[in-house]
């Protein structure tokens, strides 16, 4: 989160993508040479189910404003059977943050295949819109984060 | 000793507020009594006591000791305390005024603790004397009179007044803050309640417990019990008992990494946690029957055999409502006391 | 402490258009334990590379993060460069500035912005990387096929000529598949049968290739170069090694009336039948569903006419348990069911048929005997309508989106075919386009066209309606001339669109492959790895990859097995060192990280710890195989004490990518 | 019900059967009980209680006592029974190690939801299973025991015992009619903001003493991640809002799947936090996206989390439903 008194408010979007399907759709907008804004920062990981609740947190904790995690479409996990578990896992955990009253648009998961470098784009810049639109992440942060 | 009627308490919390920050017992959303920050509209609880000790003004849960920035390669130390407000806690009980006295036999030798000490400076304890004691109050016991309590100054609830003594100079000091709103008196109502309080008192079930046990075995007697294995037995090592207790004033250090920097504070700590002392050398206590028992060792011997005789508990009785196995500090003196 | 090397790579304008790579540089010197930060034109380049090996060596740097393109693109380049340098290939990160950054952002404060922070979670993460070291695992030095067409008998025949182990796996009674069905190929019109039999022969003659035919592979376990295939040889109630393939038996069993899929049901066999002549291996099966002796207990004829005393009624399935170092899917196609396209009549018409059973009808070994005649009257046809793309290239949902690519090629074959034969009949040809990019097609179809007469009406054909004697009224439109069509047709040939084997998602599912939305399998990379499929060890022949023709099938065939022999030329495979291990000090033994893995990489064992408390106590723990794991990280979220953890992506590390992001 | 009880022990500690007897004495009050290991006849004529007041769940303490010398014999409520069966299924109990005797239960009194009713300085309490007479320092009151029964009693799942090796009493039924979930529907049809209002006022009194972990049967980790300073998110204090929410999400997410819903989290919270709903809402989402799933219904079934299928919800369900789902 950057926000300063002259300084329109940018969200911080942390993007969790698998290796073999999201990070190459993300390689893939690039070579493609498309436009998403800068406030996103891929992680990369083997595969969407190696995300853990706790690293979602762990990103809002520090001042992330959004957390998307992308994987592959279901039935193309690389792994067979990851992305169905993490299916199942954020969606009980966007669930839980959406009963503790936490705004649930901050929290997204999209299957971006290595062929849908659109699709990566499209979502990115439509994510951070919303998130924009959200404003500062204030239910989800530590104030002891806090940039001085 | 002065009075004002109890309708015109609001106007004396006003009062206060308007010149300190002051907290009193309310009742919160889960009808149980908290300290609560007064404003308009906050009604002092009719309970008997809070959940949590007012320990926390003195010895919060958590402190800010200080701060460490990194910039680039360097490393830069802040002391971020700011000197506090001064601020009145109102409505303590007998049994938790004793513990403030308990706190400073320890963070105020030398070397002084400067948190603890400034805190303590900066407020102000304005007692309530208890009417409706509990099943589960024991101060008698450590010779505290809930009906007399300690404090600055010293309240009680009789005949629709509230009547007012100090005790000490800032208890003065209260007073003349809302002396505009006090009438002189005679204190033959609070004579009377000590009386009433007394006789319920002296029926309370652990109303007269034996501690002497305690005092007249040795340290190594004690330590080397057998009991301590069956009284741990239950025991699921939650820090409920510690952090519920008026006196309990363990605490770790950790430094947490921010991102921007390190922020270093201090928490309460609890004996009964498997990494209590934990050091990188290992932990002295490992299972958790020596845990349970450093916790009440430390209330009933250590704490005694260092400062004149005086045990570590009050008698508030919070970690026998609280404890998720009904085990407890009485549980201990009794199995000990019988056996003598 | 650490020392870290950062390089920022220029690309050349591909980064430093965009980024400005100096200021990156001096920004990520900054950051704690970074001893050295430098920019360079081409880090990948040979001078770039040594560039960061001398760094590596004077500096005695410990780790080395690499600002680049993505790590997709040359993580294993630079793992390398840091091993020459000697250090372990593992203290490499890769900060993605180019893809993710300089590529897709065009203001250069905001790219230079976001590069250093890249920087800088790759720094955070390097400083928590540690040594890893690949561990090494035997190859078996034998293949699988599956599917026994003539995509898995090249790749079988290939591989075994190479000198390695090969089975087939067939689920029909016979190799070959559809290309026994075919009578003649395009462009060449040589028969199909008279190319194909000589290769089923040598697979069946080869010592090194074993045919499980009238099989089924049943579970697939094991990773890259050690598999372990469980093959279900179903129960043909007649003793493979007895029969004589003498055919005594399919001409006595009284059960007449059995639907003959060789021919696609357009005549009869017996219960107990061989599929055709040349079947490899050529012996007799019976079918359960219509065996008199399984189903009721009585007949027993064929026992008795054999004198090879082969038949035994009481025949089980059998499975068997084989390792192999490579497997092949090669499972094949299918003609569509037609039962979405009403409006062609198929189901209401005999006359109106697909191209596969116009291949039966112009066999010589069909049910007509090579008689183009009319399924319904058994009268020539005067009149065909060859429809194409029936459910290929169709976006309605009904069909396929993809072409079929074989039909129009088939059509002409068959068109010309007929005018050939039968010059006195009429044949139109309905089509949408007409593809014919391979060598010789489209002279053949001009042949057919020019030579032969046959009418090629560019149009749909929207009805075909059956009238009451037995003419077929087709109703189309002619696009070029604009104008509606009425043809009177006494045939209607339907190409219909062809579709992976039903098969083949079971197959996929046991071998971890991927497949696209159509149930292709998906191949590593469309251009650079065609043939083999992004699950190490498992390769891809034929259809099943995608629609081909003969000729491209069998080159992709062999291309298939040239990597198959690669990998198994080798004795032992590098494995991939990420992999999750269990911190046995904190493992509760529950069994949920076992749940969770694709791969039965887990296992657990009871042993003996010292507790905390001094006391001595048996625990159950898990145990990785790090030859099996494939590090997807899926027991590290399942475990809840946290035991579990990956190499390479450990918690601590993609916390410490976070914090940085976020700083 | 008492009296069965003691002797069938007994009878199973003379024959040799077992070797010890975990269950309940009485603490210092009548109405507060403590659970408890009784290795003879005469510990278990002196201390050992079965009443209307015998609330904690025992399973937990077979984790470590199913790993000692001898056979153990423990009674378990039906909700117990639950408890037993998830830690049998993860293999955290030595189930041939146990004998399992259920014991009926038609709930058990709560002396702090007496408490709540005002009744203050209660020196003993008896049940006679339908009232619950209450004697104070001020005098005696007569309470209906339905009055009287804890929220984890009060909204009661089951009555039927899922495992055992025998029976003292009646089995009951799962209660297909509980209401156990309609707190958690009442807060799914609040709007955002008043949930996040709702949730700050009962996560800002967690004080983080680990009772409800500790007491927790589905949290027997041998090392729990906000005791591990290697997990990285090991901290000792609620320092901060984001501290106690994140330690309620990730407590609850790790019980997702395998708690059974037995309510000791919220009975044993000393500042009254409900958390048993934020395991109720998992228990729920689950039941409505993956099927009807009862953890430790069964020693076989496999967790939810653990498990999956083509066709399941996606994510985004959490954004399209309405607010009352």
């Amino acid at each position: 989160m950057q926000v300063n008194e002259n300084k329109e408010f940018r969200p911080l979007i942390v993007a969790f993508c698998c290796n073999w399907c999201s990070y190459a759709g993300a390689d893939l907008a690039g070579t493609n040479r498309m436009n998403y804004p800068a406030d996103v920062k891929i992680i990369r990981v083997p595969c969407s189910c190696r995300v853990n609740p706790m690293f979602i947190l762990r990103a809002f904790q520090r001042g992330a404003d959004g957390v998307i995690m992308c994987g592959c479409h279901p039935g193309d996990c690389h792994y067979t059977s990851g992305n169905y578990f993490a299916r199942r896992r954020m969606t009980l955990l966007f669930s839980m943050l959406d009963f503790l009253g936490i705004e649930k648009e901050r929290t997204r998961v999209e299957w971006v295949s290595a062929a849908e470098g659109a699709k990566f784009a499209a979502t990115m810049n439509e994510f951070v819109e919303t998130v924009t639109k959200l404003g500062e992440n204030k239910r989800l942060e530590d104030l002891r984060c806090k940039k001085q | 000793m002065f009075r004002l009627p109890v309708e015109r308490l609001d106007e004396l919390f006003a009062m206060v507020s308007a010149a300190q920050t002051l907290y009193i017992p309310a009742d919160g959303k889960d009808s149980r009594a908290h300290y609560t920050k007064w404003e308009e509209g906050i009604k002092l609880s009719n309970a008997l006591n809070t959940v949590r000790s007012a320990k926390d003004f003195f010895f919060p849960q958590t402190t800010n000791l200080c701060d460490f920035n990194k910039k680039d390669k360097e490393i830069e130390i802040i002391d971020n305390r700011t000197e506090s407000e001064d601020f009145v806690v109102f409505g303590v009980r007998a049994c938790d005024t004793r513990s403030f006295t308990i706190l400073d036999k320890v963070f105020l030798v030398d070397p002084v603790d400067s948190y603890y000490a400034t805190r303590r400076e900066h407020g102000t304890v304005v007692t309530l004397a208890c009417t409706e004691p509990e099943e589960t109050c024991f101060c008698g016991v450590f010779g505290i009179d809930a009906a007399s309590p300690e404090g600055d100054a010293a309240c009680w609830i009789a005949d629709g007044y509230l009547y007012i003594t100090a005790n000490t100079e800032k208890g003065e000091k209260f007073i003349s803050l809302v002396s505009s709103l006090l009438e002189e008196s005679s204190d033959e109502a609070v004579e009377a309640q000590k009386k009433a309080t007394a006789e319920i008192m002296s029926r309370l079930p652990f109303n007269d417990i034996d501690t002497s046990y305690f005092r007249k075995n040795t340290l190594l007697e004690i330590f080397n019990s057998d009991h301590w294995k069956k009284l741990s037995e239950a025991c699921i090592g939650c820090g409920t008992c510690t952090f519920v207790c008026p006196t309990c004033q363990c605490y770790d250090i950790k430094d947490y990494d921010t991102g921007c920097g390190i922020k270093r504070y201090r928490t309460w700590d609890s004996c009964m946690y498997s990494d209590f002392t934990k050091t990188a050398g290992g932990n002295p206590r490992t299972s958790q029957v020596e845990r349970f028992r450093q916790r009440f060792m430390h209330k009933l011997v250590y704490f005694p055999d260092n400062n004149n005789e005086e045990f570590g508990c009050v008698g508030c009785g919070r970690c026998i409502s609280r404890c998720p196995i009904s085990m407890n500090i009485v549980k201990v003196i009794k199995t000990f006391g019988e056996v003598q | 402490m650490h020392r870290i090397g950062v390089f920022v790579c220029h690309c050349g304008t591909n980064i430093a258009g965009t980024v400005d790579v100096k200021a990156v540089a001096e920004a990520l010197g900054k950051e704690p334990g970074v001893v050295s930060s430098v920019e360079y034109q081409y880090m990948c380049s040979e001078a770039g590379q040594t560039l960061i090996k001398d760094a590596i060596k004077n500096l005695k740097l410990t780790g080395v993060v690499i600002c680049s393109c993505s790590p997709r693109m040359h993580e294993t380049t630079f793992r390398r460069t840091a091993a020459a340098a000697g250090i372990n290939p593992y203290m490499v990160e890769i900060a993605n500035i180019r893809e993710q950054c300089s590529w897709i952002h065009k203001d250069k404060a905001t790219a230079t912005e976001k590069a250093i922070i890249l920087g800088r979670t790759a720094i955070a993460k390097v400083t928590l990387n540690t040594p890893l070291t690949s561990m090494e695992s035997p190859v078996t030095k034998r293949a699988l096929v599956i599917g026994g067409g003539i995509a898995g008998i090249q790749t079988a025949l290939d591989i075994a000529e190479a000198g390695f182990e090969v089975d087939i796996v067939e689920k029909n009674s016979t190799i070959g598949g559809k290309m026994t069905q075919i009578d003649k190929t395009f462009p060449t019109l040589d028969c199909a049968a008279c190319i194909l039999t000589p290769k089923m022969v040598d697979c069946a003659q080869n010592e090194k290739i074993n045919i499980y035919s009238y099989s089924e592979v049943e579970s697939v376990s094991g990773f890259v170069g050690n598999f372990t295939a469980k093959i279900k040889k179903k129960a043909r109630y007649v003793d493979a090694a007895k029969c004589t393939g003498c055919g005594v038996c399919t001409e006595k069993c009284p059960m007449k009336n059995v639907p003959n899929e060789f021919n696609l049901g357009m005549n009869n066999r017996r219960a107990i039948y061989i599929p055709f002549a040349q079947a490899v291996p050529k012996v007799a099966t019976i079918d359960a569903d219509y065996c008199n002796m399984l189903k009721k207990g009585k007949c027993g004829v064929c026992a008795k006419v054999c004198t090879a005393g082969a038949i035994d009624y009481k025949q089980q399935d059998e499975y068997v348990e084989r390792e192999y170092g490579a497997i092949v899917a090669a499972t094949g196609y299918n003609p569509i069911s037609l039962e979405n396209y009403d409006e062609f009549a198929y189901s209401q018409s005999k006359d109106v048929i697909t191209s596969l059973e116009f291949e039966r009808l112009t066999n010589a070994a069909g049910p007509t005997s090579g008689q183009l005649l009319r399924p319904s009257d058994g009268q020539h046809p005067h009149t065909i309508v060859f429809v194409q793309c029936v459910g290929s290239r169709d976006t309605s949902g009904c069909g396929k989106p993809y072409c079929s690519k074989i039909c129009c090629m088939y059509t002409a074959k068959h068109a010309m075919l007929t005018r050939d034969k039968y010059p006195d009949t009429d044949v139109y040809v309905f089509y949408i386009d007409v593809r014919t990019p391979g060598k010789n097609f489209d002279e053949f179809y001009r042949r057919a066209v020019e030579e032969y007469g046959v009418h090629y009406i560019k149009g749909m054909v929207g009805k075909v309606s059956p009238r009451a004697d037995g003419k077929l009224m087709v109703q189309a439109s002619d696009l070029i001339a604009n104008e509606q069509l009425h043809i009177e047709a006494d045939l209607v040939v339907l190409a219909a669109a062809i579709e992976p084997d039903k098969s083949a998602r079971s197959v996929a599912t046991m071998l971890t492959a991927s497949m696209d939305t159509n149930d292709f399998f998906t191949e590593a990379h469309p251009k650079l790895r065609p043939v083999e499929s992004p699950t190490a060890g498992v390769f891809l022949s034929g259809v099943c990859q995608g629609p081909k023709d003969i000729p491209e099938t069998v080159a992709q065939a062999s291309a298939c097995a040239a990597k198959v022999i690669g990998l198994l030329a080798k004795d032992k495979l590098t494995c991939n060192p990420c992999v999750a291990h269990s911190n046995e000090n904190l493992c509760n033994g529950c069994s949920a990280c076992e749940k969770v893995c694709p791969y039965g990489a887990i296992t657990y064992s009871d042993k003996e710890f010292r507790m905390p408390d001094r006391t001595v106590a048996i625990r159950r723990v898990a145990l990785v195989n790090p030859a099996v794991c494939q590090g997807c990280g899926a027991c590290t979220v399942a475990c809840p004490s946290g035991a579990m953890d990956l190499f390479g992506f450990s918690n601590k590390q993609i916390m410490a990518e976070v914090d940085a992001i976020c700083k | 019900m008492q009296e069965a009880v003691i002797n069938r022990a007994k009878e199973l500690l003379a024959d040799g059967t077992v070797n010890r007897v975990a269950g309940w004495k009485t603490g210092e009050f009548s109405f507060d009980t403590t659970p408890a290991v009784f290795t003879s006849a005469e510990e278990l004529d002196a201390d050992f209680v079965y009443n209307d007041f015998c609330a904690p769940n025992l399973s937990k303490y077979l984790v470590k006592e199913s790993r000692k010398e001898g056979k153990l014999l423990v009674f378990l409520k039906p909700c117990d029974t639950y408890s037993f069966n998830q830690l049998v299924k993860e293999h955290r109990i030595l189930r041939e190690n146990v004998y399992v005797i259920g014991v009926e239960c038609t709930g058990k009194v709560d002396a702090e939801t007496v408490k709540l009713k005002g009744i203050k300085g209660i020196t003993s309490m008896e049940s006679d299973g339908e009232n619950v007479t209450i004697h104070t320092l001020y005098g005696n009151k007569v309470l209906p025991k339905s009055e009287t029964l804890g929220t984890k009693c009060a909204t009661c799942k089951s009555k039927k015992h899922v495992a055992y090796d025998e029976l003292i009493g009646n089995d009951g039924e799962v209660d297909e009619e509980s209401k156990r979930f309609e707190v958690v529907e009442k807060l799914e049809a609040m709007t955002p903001d008043e949930r996040y209002e709702f949730w700050r006022g009962e996560l800002s009194r967690c004080i983080r003493c680990n009772a409800c972990r500790n007491v927790c049967p589905a949290c027997t980790c041998e090392s729990c991640v906000f005791d591990n300073p290697d997990s990285g998110i090991a901290q000792k204090a609620a320092a901060d809002s984001f501290e106690e929410n994140m330690f309620h999400i990730i407590r609850a997410f790790h019980v997702t799947g395998r708690c059974t819903d037995c309510g000791e989290c919220t009975r044993v919270c000393p500042q009254n936090i409900p958390l048993h709903l934020l395991n109720r809402k998992y228990i729920k989402d689950i039941n409505k996206f993956y099927g009807d799933f009862q953890a430790g219904a069964d020693t076989i079934s496999k967790a939810p989390l653990n498990d999956y299928t083509f066709g399941d919800c996606e994510p985004s369900i959490v954004y399209s439903r309405g607010g009352n789902e």
